[in-house]
């Protein structure tokens, strides 16, 4: 299995994900997959569909049961916790879709994202929040059900920043976006996350533009761990660009196989 | 006319005992997805503790509260003991609806074992009547009226002033998300189950001392209109219930009043079958969630 | 989905154990009935049919606080012939046809000495007297319908007033107070309705007005409406009977809109459970005031009376709590005569078997010239055994077989704590009619 | 054996076969086509009143003690086929309206207020079906022919395991055996599969839902024609839930297993109670029997959901492999929505399946 070498230029990791092993009950939809991040760190996991990013991600948010290895947050043994003990350890987990409280407005998800913090701490947080991303700063009264895409994804990520976690999962954030929104999402948003320490854990389908703005890539195929480098690295290699990462399709540059290109279409 | 206001009258009183119920009812099954029929049992229940309270010497005051404390154990103790472990099997939604089906069998014959088949009436005097125009209701009723509104009034500063009440909004509307929030829905959900069932104690005693009169089937007899105001209203959305308690306590009095008085029910439930023919999802409940076919 | 062997077998096994136990039970019941109605020595049974469970489960211990001090005075003169022991056994039949007839088939096939039956109610009677009936068991049935005003049923016994009488002395007692605005207010279960149509009838003969009629679904959280309609028609007087609950409701909203007039109940009102409900609704005082009800006549006092309230109190242990809430139930006294009848028949008939006994029945009740009155089974064995002709009087005052087998008594009006007012007798009721 | 003995196990049989058609009626219903039917109890009934009011002749007889609509006197086979046609009828009525557009749960409890809102009309107009009182004195069927009465509580016996073995091999084993069961069964229990599958299944659910209210019908025109009387006070919907625990028992889904429930729960348990001495009060066994009804339905679920004999495993395709298709007892098919339950129980106590609803 190819590795990469230089991680000797990497922080301490904060979050490492050792040989995990989940799936529904069936055979496993991902493998022994392991990984980490550090502080500061984004990391994208990318892949083509069915890869098993997303269960990788639930199951490290307590949300999947896993069926093997294990999963540490600076140093303790969290696999297989409960959701609500990993929050208490400063683990944010942005789900992919229901993502925010429907029938709650703006304020109140912030709030409830603030559940563990002592009252003053809340309103404090909201206004840090709130500076980080402003958009939200006028829609703070409207319920959640009310907000377009966009507005949903930022409500949903700023809950989860309520918490101040040190470790952020993000399930494809960028899902129902437009590219240029998308683009701007990951590059400064995101971006801005890690340069206040926080390890970012990143599933994307628009895998382009997320490792152009990571620090580091893993490729997931079928369950499996194919390629784990920095991310630059990764987006660079033609060959896995064309076949899983969509190039083609989301850029159109390089011709590609049909029946490749196809796989390869996002959802 | 005055068949009209005094039928609204009546209706207010109906209406106010139903809204107690239902949005209990609605409460429980908004924070787990579950039409728990054992729910009008368990009103029966709390209003036997009550009358035994009441027999020791208790007024209606204190009743009210060990009818609603002995209601809110009971559903916490229902759904700590019998309805999450099924859950957690992944019993199907209608395989819930026997479970609970088979529990309110099981309450309703122990009160009967206990209690036998007697008729029992609390004590607590006669209350004076208060008429304006062709509106008489007594000093009672007028309680009860004002209790519900204050109850309602209550559950709603609850539910979007404090923490604990946003959390179980939270944990309803998505409990996977309000875990990830280091919210403890287990906690959660079991507050959520001890409100429902003070109030669903509450309407008991107050059922009873409405009527009068009660014995083991009492509260049975009376949560095919629980269900339907929740119903009507969209399960799960206690402002729904709130309205479709307002709206059957309503129809009911004046179709009473007005049509024939031995059919006020079926009148209650051709409305409820018409709205859901048109709503599936009821009058506040979101369309997605609910039904299923398009 | 693990273990799925253990619980299988176990299962399988407990089922297989129950069948067994039922198939030994049946048959030990069955074998046991076989030997018994011939002229062995051992315990005779009397059998309570009657509803113990459902709406009106309240019937079942009414007619057992008859039935047991009965069998309890007959063991204390020394038993029936030579079965020293007779035993009052209860059989639920549910309140309801469909579980009416297994339980009457099991009842006939399964009790060991069975020489009786108190029962039916109204509730299963047309379903269950034909059964009775060609199984050759005697049966004082409690229905109040019609239809058993003329039956040729060879072993129905009805000496309790059918419901519609009861209707016919509601109303001349409401003519007699010189009330004529009427409003009948009925709950639609069916012991209810008996006396609905014949009091209306009767009421408008005498003269009356019906200004209302409303008919009460059971156990409604509020009839405002029904009340706010009885209010308006303004009656004077307004007959009555509802379960315990929808009457409580109904007359706490006819109080509490002020409209509280004269009410008249049938005999199904004149029961505990509705007394104590209704009392609670609108007060002991409003009680004492305005309600009345129409019964069978059971006279609360004389020797008959005074036999079967010594017998009752005797035997207080064995009846429903408080003993003295059957003192003047005319039901339990009709059940206490019943099983005495029963027991002379037998002594009369010197045969338990009850196709040999059936004829005696109407003979032991029947005044004849020479017949010794006996209020009791203790006097009547000795007046037999004298070689003396007996009729029984009973508690519920004479009894009078037509040749359909019904007694028609007469019927009292009496007060909340059941003091009487004023009775009526066979012939005035047969006036109205 | 006595003769009191011979009608008493003849009585019972009449009942074992009846129950038996009852328990096929709602497995096709609900074993088969996943239909929550509540309301079970109202389509026996609504087969019991017709052939009864078709058999008592005008109501004017019997001295005009009851009264009730139609009165005809139809001869034998026809009372209880018509019988079974109204609950047909009624069946599609309904299920017109319930099948549509309800989710699981929700079909059960507007099913449970149609037969409450049943009860209501039957009770509250005395003119259609003799009200609260229920009809009585229905002439059994043949009875003159026979001379002796065991000799027709025989031909009666032989009446209902005629009607059974017809019912079993015209309808039950062609329905369940049949592609359109196997189509049924892979949707049941799955709300959110059916709804993809989308009107299809709807119109397959309808139709066996209609075949099970006429052999309801059926099962209930028989028994009123032996037990000759009939009131509302015997159908409220707890009686449903006999039907179903019976159904729980004997394993959903399988014809044969139901039946065992059918022997086990409505005949068993209903005679075994008949054989508990009386304690205490003498409405105790009966309401402790109801107890142990409850406790049996509680107890299988949990215990073993597929009942004492499941049903017979059938691999599907629909899902992923090892995905089967279980009795509604259980987790049933899953293929629909991969994660949509299993993802969000992992070790919480609020498994809430599907969308949540937000207070």
């Amino acid at each position: 299995m190819p590795t990469s070498s230089d991680d000797a230029a990497r922080p301490d990791p904060l979050l490492v994900i050792d040989a995990l092993t989940a799936g529904y009950g069936g055979p496993p939809i991902i493998d022994q997959v392991s990984c980490q991040v550090g502080p500061g760190e984004i990391v994208t996991i990318v892949g083509p569909n069915g890869a098993g990013k997303s269960t990788l991600l639930k199951a490290v948010a307590g949300v999947l049961p896993a069926s093997g290895g294990s999963v540490r947050l600076g140093g303790q043994e969290i696999t297989n916790r409960r959701a609500d003990r990993l929050a208490r350890l400063g683990l944010g987990f942005v789900p992919q879709e229901s993502d925010v409280f429907d029938t709650l407005t703006v304020t109140e998800n912030l709030e409830m994202g603030g559940y563990l913090l002592d009252r003053r701490a809340v309103a404090e947080q909201i206004a840090t929040v709130l500076d980080l991303l402003p958009a939200l700063k006028k829609l703070r009264g409207r319920k959640a059900e009310k907000l377009s895409g966009g507005e949903r994804k930022m409500t949903g990520i700023a809950r989860a920043l309520m918490n101040r976690p040190s470790v952020l999962l993000l399930d494809e954030p960028t899902a129902g976006l437009s590219p240029e929104l998308s683009t701007t999402f990951l590059g400064e948003h995101v971006r801005r996350l890690s340069e206040h320490g926080t390890a970012v854990l990143l599933v994307e389908q628009k895998a382009i533009a997320a490792l152009e703005a990571s620090t580091w890539g893993v490729l997931l195929v079928n369950g499996r761990r194919h390629l784990d480098c920095p991310a630059q690295e990764l987006a660079q290699r033609h060959d896995i660009g064309e076949l899983f990462l969509g190039r083609a399709a989301a850029g159109g540059t390089s011709p590609a196989k049909p029946a490749a290109a196809t796989r390869a279409q996002p959802e | 006319m005055s068949t009209l206001i005094a039928s609204v009258g009546f209706g207010l009183v109906t209406a106010s005992i139903l809204a107690l119920a239902a949005v209990g009812f609605t409460l429980q099954f908004g924070i787990s997805n579950l039409l728990n029929l054992a729910y009008g049992d368990t009103m029966t229940a709390a209003a036997f503790a009550a009358y035994l309270a009441n027999r020791a010497g208790a007024d209606l005051w204190l009743m009210l509260l060990i009818g609603g404390a002995f209601g809110a154990v009971v559903s916490l103790a229902l759904n700590r003991f019998v309805y999450t472990p099924f859950r957690r099997r992944k019993t199907s939604l209608f395989g819930m609806v026997i479970v609970s089906l088979s529990v309110a069998v099981i309450v309703q014959n122990l009160l009967l074992a206990g209690f036998g088949p007697s008729f029992f009436t609390y004590q607590i005097g006669q209350s004076r009547t208060l008429r304006a125009g062709s509106l008489a209701l007594t000093v009672n009723q007028l309680l009860i009226i004002a209790l519900a509104v204050a109850a309602m009034l209550a559950l709603h500063l609850l539910l979007t002033r404090t923490r604990l009440g946003k959390a179980m909004r939270a944990t309803s509307t998505n409990p996977s998300l309000a875990l990830g929030c280091g919210i403890n829905t287990t906690r959660v959900v079991g507050m959520a189950w001890l409100l429902s069932g003070f109030l669903c104690g509450v309407a008991g005693v107050v059922l009873v001392a409405n009527t009068t009169a009660f014995q083991s089937t009492t509260g049975n007899d009376f949560l095919v209109l629980v269900v339907a105001a929740a119903m009507l209203g969209g399960v799960g959305k206690p402002y729904g219930a709130m309205l479709g308690a307002l709206v059957l306590g309503l129809v009911t009095e004046i179709a009473a009043g007005i049509i024939a008085p031995g059919l006020k029910e079926g009148f209650a439930f051709a409305l409820l079958v018409l709205v859901l023919l048109v709503r599936p999802q009821g009058l506040f409940g979101d369309a997605t969630s609910r039904a299923v076919a398009a | 989905m693990k273990n799925r062997r253990g619980p299988r077998r176990l299962l399988l096994l407990v089922s297989c154990g129950a069948t067994a136990l039922l198939a030994a039970c049946a048959s030990a019941g069955s074998s046991g009935s076989s030997g018994s109605s011939g002229g062995g020595t051992g315990a005779l049974t009397i059998a309570v049919f009657n509803p113990f469970s459902g709406a009106d489960a309240s019937f079942g211990p009414e007619e057992m606080a008859g039935c047991t001090p009965a069998a309890k005075a007959i063991e204390q003169a020394g038993g029936i012939l030579h079965h020293a022991k007779l035993v009052c056994t209860a059989a639920d039949s549910r309140g309801d046809p469909a579980d009416a007839i297994p339980a009457a088939e099991k009842l006939l096939a399964t009790t060991s000495g069975l020489v009786g039956v108190i029962g039916p109610s109204s509730d299963e009677a047309s379903a269950t007297v034909p059964l009775f009936n060609r199984a050759s068991m005697p049966m004082f049935a409690d229905t109040g319908q019609l239809i058993f005003d003329k039956t040729t049923d060879k072993y129905f016994y009805r000496i309790t007033a059918p419901d519609d009488a009861n209707g016919y002395a509601m109303a001349l007692y409401a003519h007699k107070r010189g009330l004529n605005r009427a409003a009948f207010v009925f709950g639609t279960d069916i012991s209810s309705q008996g006396a609905r149509a014949t009091a209306m009838k009767a009421f408008r003969k005498l003269g009356g007005t019906i200004v209302a009629n409303e008919q009460l679904s059971l156990d409604q959280p509020s009839y405002r409406t029904e009340v706010q309609q009885v209010a308006a028609a303004k009656p004077d007087v307004i007959f009555t009977e509802a379960d315990p609950q929808t009457s409580a409701t109904f007359f706490a909203e006819l109080k509490q809109l002020g409209h509280l007039v004269p009410f008249i109940g049938t005999g199904g009102t004149i029961q505990p459970p509705w007394l104590k409900a209704v009392s609670g609704a609108i007060g002991a005082a409003n009680m004492a005031t305005y309600y009345t009800a129409a019964q069978p006549y059971a006279p609360t006092s004389g020797p008959a009376y005074q036999s079967w309230l010594t017998a009752l109190k005797a035997d207080k242990s064995q009846v429903a709590a408080p003993a003295s809430q059957w003192y003047a139930d005319p039901y339990a006294m009709s059940d206490w005569d019943s099983v005495n009848i029963m027991a002379l028949a037998m002594e009369e008939a010197k045969s338990t078997t009850p196709a040999v006994y059936n004829p005696y029945i109407v003979k032991v009740t029947a005044a004849s010239p020479g017949a010794v009155k006996v209020t009791t089974f203790a006097a009547g064995k000795r007046a037999i055994q004298a070689g003396k002709k007996v009729q029984y009087l009973g508690a519920v005052g004479p009894i009078v077989f037509d040749r359909y087998h019904n007694s028609p008594g007469g019927f009292e009006i009496v007060k909340a704590d059941g003091t009487a007012i004023t009775t009526f007798s066979p012939a005035a009721i047969a006036a109205v009619k | 054996m006595s003769a009191a003995a011979v009608f008493y196990l003849t009585t019972l049989l009449v009942y074992v076969g009846v129950d038996i058609l009852a328990v096929w009626s709602l497995n096709l219903q609900w074993g088969i086509a996943g239909i929550p039917n509540l309301a079970w109890i109202l389509f026996q009934s609504a087969g019991a009143y017709t052939a009864a009011v078709l058999t008592l002749g005008p109501s004017s007889g019997n001295g005009g003690f009851q009264s009730y609509i139609i009165g005809a006197r139809l001869p034998f086979p026809l009372p209880v086929l018509a019988g079974g046609l109204v609950a047909g009828a009624l069946a599609a009525l309904v299920g017109l309206v319930v099948l549509r557009r309800l989710r699981g749960d929700y079909q059960a409890v507007v099913l449970l207020v149609i037969t409450v809102t049943a009860t209501l009309l039957v009770e509250n107009f005395p003119r259609f079906l003799n009200g609260p009182a229920g009809l009585a004195l229905i002439p059994q069927p043949l009875s003159s022919r026979f001379a002796s009465s065991i000799g027709y509580a025989w031909f009666y016996v032989a009446l209902t395991a005629a009607v059974c073995a017809a019912v079993y091999f015209l309808v039950v084993r062609r329905i369940t055996g049949s592609p359109l069961g196997r189509a049924l069964r892979a949707t049941r229990d799955c709300d959110f599969a059916a709804a993809a599958l989308g009107k299809n299944i709807v119109g397959l659910r309808l139709f066996v839902f209609v075949v099970g209210g006429v052999i309801a019908g059926i099962s209930g025109a028989l028994l009123v024609e032996f037990i000759t009387a009939w009131s509302p006070g015997g159908w409220m919907y707890v009686e449903s839930l006999v039907v179903f625990t019976a159904i729980i028992v004997g394993g959903t889904g399988n014809d044969f297993g139901v039946m065992a429930g059918a022997l086990l729960v409505p005949v068993l348990f209903n005679e075994i109670t008949r054989y508990i001495p009386t304690f205490g009060s003498p409405y105790l066994v009966d309401a402790l029997q109801w107890v142990v009804i409850g406790g049996l339905a509680l107890l299988f679920m949990w215990f073993r959901p597929r009942g004492l004999f499941p049903e017979r495993r059938r691999t599907m395709a629909l899902g992923g492999p090892g995905t089967t298709v279980a009795g509604p007892g259980q987790a049933g098919v899953e293929a629909g929505r991969p994660g949509a339950s299993q993802g969000s129980g992992a070790g919480t106590s609020t498994a809430v399946g599907g969308a949540g609803s937000g207070l």
